[in-house]
């Protein structure tokens, strides 16, 4: 098999798991509070995606760099952003991790190694580089992850970055999250190749499609590149192939441009549940323990939202901050 | 954002009142041009019907009807989408190119003005490029920093290309319109927040222009010159109307094409009421305001009676969370202070 | 071998030639106008890649669509450029083809299908598209040749046009004029992986990597490609490999960054004569047969270089017109 | 464009009488800076010795100085180069970006104006983008419509970026050492015409600085304000020489920065001589000229004695051919003619 000798073992397959119910738990959530009207904001759902960034964060370390776009709070939360100021910002308050700046779009949280949020398709890539260029002059042998859709892969910034990379053999990992959709567009339809992988042999590094819904195969993968790039020997690009339950933002009919069929099996194999009930089958964990888990993350974001909706609002004089380092004169 | 009329669903249904929006009028002036000349394709992300015809749905049903020739979906790569409405326009056809946000024209900036705008000149005039970018912006969904940005003024201090926002129905069809028969390339502004309010009642027909390069005055007034265009030409309507409430004669000029920009008609209003407001989205500074208030104080030098004022954004990135957002930009209360002010 | 059935006969050899010998000719005399201070223009030498575009022109029509850059006039020349309304231009004269207007860095002449002359590097694959757009609307079978540089493979418009053109199957002809050196930075520097020619398998369309320096193979693979893309089969990638012997641009000094023997060699084995001596020794034509196709060159080159130093200048007033349709007032 | 001197040289030579050029000034810039502190790397095309040390060597030595991994060539691909610069400097680095030309600004306009500029607002502060980007442009060279654009207007309506054109080697040596101080994003902008010309003696130590956002009074005068920047600074200069042989006394003002900008110098002095003529390369329409007339024409409302005179590039793409592009951007002939024109 590929990636022989990353297979994960059961702590971490465990550890994968929580990720994942966590994401899962956090979408659902989302998706409650702007049905209830209680936050109201421009969500991408990601429900589905869930074991790429879970599976990928469990073989990165807390001080390795992720970028990622507006359909990213499973990569982020994955890395560790905290619930509150995860929260808060998506409610706009300052007790956000951006102050109520950024919103959605634009989460940041650099303790966990999470820098930039883009909504612009494509342009984390070449930013991803330069943390990666940074790491490399730093010596620390810390990763950047790059997180990009399929339909981003076709635009110049990807493509200048991924050559940039394999040039400068740069520690960045490229993560093209394929879930066969840009928006309303299918991959056929916008993609020349079969597939994205084989582009990385076009600039000289390695590249992999992999089922991003498994944990197993996905976590493999992400701790090879991995490897590889704290050893200096540069980028790799992974295409993880997986699906979006709840279309391109939530409240899209999807069922417009999605065949009923390929939905319909998309859902049935749910990675989240799936993956639960082979570690329980597998006896990684018991029923009891999983349960508990996801009774802690539901209380977990209890509390992130309770905090998030009694925080303050932020109040028009702070546009005079952040602008520059100095505050612009009122 | 999905259940908007088509020129088809429109014409088919003929209720007695119709509900006219921007969102329908663009929509039709997609269907009467290309219907009139087989030159004219379309192109742009999501644009085709499979895809949903556009994300508001601007030119749904284009595809089903013209076909996949002429109107194409694309993948997402906006410089490949500038660059194939250049080559096409180039020998003979009359692209109509979609930007999705105004922010993702930073992409594909020099395709717009290191070619579209130049290869008329650069070429001596031998070739031209008759296309029309449209693109859309607007603050007030949330959107945040990167989704909301005012950046005409990019393209008005570019030489070689034409600007237009409307602010009405009856505007975005006919400037549309003009728009396309331009032999010259023509940034076409929407706004995402007008596209839905159900403001006239019938739907221009298919001879309907609207010339580029002409303001209209949507009030006539004596007291003061209100100068705006786009989303905020709504705001300052209301601040006019309120501003009448109080006394002041305000007359309403919403500019309707930006560069070139309808220096007559401005001037004429600046020269009667001697009091200039304007106001727009973009940021201040260095905003179109600018060239309009410094052209007005040249050319009145001595007649005004008080200094033009301009509002704009605010300095800063759009922001996300709602008092910030609303802050951001000038509202009718903040256009009708300075309307106060200027006028006492 | 690869291209079979393309080959070129003697009478397109013959034909090749003659456009070999003009752009050769053409650029000895531009470096000469230069140094003797007739015309002060930066020039970028395109000696050393004659065969390219001169195999490539024997096998397109008239009414095809060129793309070029800077480094282009070979391109345009070997595509039927009237040689006085070029000189004109270069000159700056309002009897030049863009009325002194463009320059020679935006040579434009139409009524050839030279269509657009780029400064931005890459900038004209997503052009060269549109017109192939055109030609496939038009049902005219016309195919849309776009020319760049091996450093201009890198940035982001050549990869979003590749890709278009692949989804599209535009008739787009992508012919990449390696000449191993970008400005002063060398190919190995700047390019991931081997090659420019696998990049076309990323995005699936044919993709070579060819002599650009030997006409037949260089004929066999560009009318092989213009088949392809007639036949609306779509784009095909074209690698020429080639050298230009007079630095990126003309004075800069070369020896700065090219190693002397690598420089030596490629200058020894210059295409044109090393054509010329072979037309010869395989009888396709005679010594004095090519001695007169090039003194009627030399004889139209001192028109065309007459014509444009004998020609008015533009006057300031020209600047309000050309920039509309309509002129600007005044 | 090859025989320039590096800090190196110069430092080796220490002749009498040196000439210093802004192109030696830029050059120890970077040494002195380099050398003081780490974290500031550099990148961009040609950049590095073996490429020749940039393409008129402002860059020159510092790879062999400082090593192949702080000074970077890079292919070309400028979307790259800044997104480079832009993550460097989010986890500490400094970096100086090269974008060979201005124009060439345009295909990296996302990375700077939705990335570079906003990263430190949308992040609510937690991040920040200390980077330079230098750039150069210029007209003179015949280098025709892609290479020669002024696009300051553009950056300085981007809340978030600073814009910075020196015009003088101190300036140059003094404005890019406080770019690089500064923790926010600047753009630099050079002058292909004026790198070589000697002007100024000495070349300024590692500790001169020339503050952000403060302009020069490079010539005072009493009858009229005269305010450019870049390489018109240098033809206003020439304009005042003359006007003070005419008798008529002009305050000569070299903005310097141009977003931030010194409305109090300029204020001051357009209210001491109530007469202001502002002269750039960049196109007259929506450029800085502009905002600076708008803000004078407002702030001095009723205290000018003639209206604000404004000159910039003519509305075209740059041309070719050597009379149109003398004819393009005022000249110290036609800042004159104003100068006279608004003193009369
Ligand atoms: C440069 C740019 N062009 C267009 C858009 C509008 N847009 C937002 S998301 C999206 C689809 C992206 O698809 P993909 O990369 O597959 O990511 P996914 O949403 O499927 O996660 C598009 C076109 C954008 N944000 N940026
Ligand atoms: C976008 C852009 N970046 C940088 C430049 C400056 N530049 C002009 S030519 C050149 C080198 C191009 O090399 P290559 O593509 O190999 O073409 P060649 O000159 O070798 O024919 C560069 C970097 C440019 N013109 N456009
Ligand atoms: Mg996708
Ligand atoms: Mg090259």
């Amino acid at each position: 098999m590929a990636f022989q000798g990353y297979e994960p073992d059961n702590q971490t397959l465990l550890d994968i798991y929580k990720r994942a119910a966590l994401l899962k738990a956090n979408d659902e959530r989302a998706r409650k509070v702007i049905l209830s009207g209680q936050i109201a904001m421009v969500y991408y759902s990601y429900r589905g995606q869930e074991i790429i960034p879970s599976a990928l964060s469990a073989a990165l370390r807390d001080d390795d760099y992720v970028c990622t776009i507006y359909r990213g709070i499973h990569d982020m939360l994955a890395k560790g952003f905290p619930l509150r100021p995860l929260w808060a910002e998506l409610a706009g308050r300052v007790t956000g991790s951006c102050k109520g700046k950024g919103g959605p779009m634009h989460l940041t949280y650099p303790p966990k190694g999470i820098m930039v949020t883009t909504g612009i398709v494509g342009s984390a890539a070449p930013i991803a580089n330069g943390l990666a260029w940074a790491a490399q002059l730093d010596k620390n042998d810390r990763v950047s992850v790059c997180n990009f859709g399929d339909g981003a892969s076709n635009i110049g910034a990807v493509h200048e970055a991924m050559n940039l990379a394999s040039v400068w053999k740069l520690p960045t990992i490229f993560i093209c999250q394929n879930n066969l959709y840009a928006e309303h567009t299918t991959f056929e339809k916008m993609t020349g190749g079969e597939n994205i992988a084989n582009r990385a042999a076009a600039y000289g590094m390695p590249g992999f499609r992999v089922n991003g819904n498994d944990p197993a195969e996905m976590y493999a993968a992400a701790a090879q590149a991995i490897a590889r790039a704290r050893a200096g020997e540069g980028p790799t690009l992974l295409e993880c192939m997986t699906f979006r339950f709840f279309g391109h933002s939530f409240g899209d009919d999807d069922s417009k441009y999605i065949p009923k069929e390929q939905k319909a099996k998309a859902m049935e194999n749910d990675p989240v549940p799936a993956f639960r009930a082979k570690l329980i089958a597998d006896r990684v964990a018991t029923e009891e323990e999983l349960a508990k888990i996801e009774a802690d993350i539901e209380g977990q974001i209890d509390d992130a939202v309770n905090f998030a909706l009694e925080s303050a609002w932020p109040t028009p004089d702070d546009l005079r901050f952040d602008v520059f380092e100095k505050e612009i004169a009122a | 954002m999905s259940d908007t009329a088509t020129a088809t669903d429109t014409a088919a249904k003929k209720p007695a009142r119709p509900t006219v929006t921007i969102l329908a009028a663009l929509n039709k002036a997609h269907f009467d041009a290309m219907a009139e000349d087989p030159k004219i394709i379309s192109l742009g992300e999501d644009l085709a019907d499979p895809e949903g015809g556009g994300v508001v749905g601007v030119t749904r049903g284009l595809s089903a009807k013209f076909g996949d020739d002429r109107v194409r979906s694309t993948p997402i790569a906006e410089q490949a989408i500038i660059g194939a409405a250049i080559g096409a326009s180039l020998v003979g056809y009359k692209p109509i190119a979609e930007i999705m946000l105004m922010n993702f024209t930073a992409v594909a900036m020099d395709m717009i003005v290191n070619h579209a705008a130049k290869l008329r000149f650069m070429s001596g005039g031998q070739t031209s490029v008759p296309m029309v970018i449209r693109t859309m912006t607007g603050t007030g969904f949330g959107s945040g920093g990167q989704h909301c940005d005012y950046l005409e003024a990019w393209f008005a201090h570019t030489a070689g290309i034409k600007v237009v926002a409307p602010s009405t129905p009856e505007d975005a069809y006919g400037l549309l319109r003009s728009a396309i028969d331009d032999p010259d390339p023509v940034i076409f502004i929407e706004n995402l927040p007008t596209y839905f309010a159900p403001v006239s009642f019938e739907l221009p027909d298919s001879s309907h222009r609207v010339p580029l390069g002409k303001a209209a005055i949507q009030r006539e007034g004596t007291d003061v010159t209100l100068i705006s265009y786009a989303r905020i030409a709504g705001e300052a309507r209301q601040a006019a109307e309120k501003a009448a409430e109080n006394g002041i004669s305000v007359e309403m000029i919403d500019l309707r094409t930006i560069a070139p920009w309808d220096r007559e008609t401005v001037l004429a209003s600046a020269a009667k009421t001697s009091r200039v407001v304007i106001a727009h989205e973009a940021v201040k500074e260095y905003g179109v305001g600018a060239e309009i208030a410094a052209v007005i104080s040249e050319e009145l030098f001595g007649k005004l009676k008080k200094p033009v004022k301009r509002l704009g954004g605010a300095f800063s990135a759009v922001p996300y969370s709602k008092p910030l957002e609303t802050a951001f930009a000038p509202d009718a209360e903040r256009i009708l202070a300075a309307i106060v002010e200027i006028a006492g």
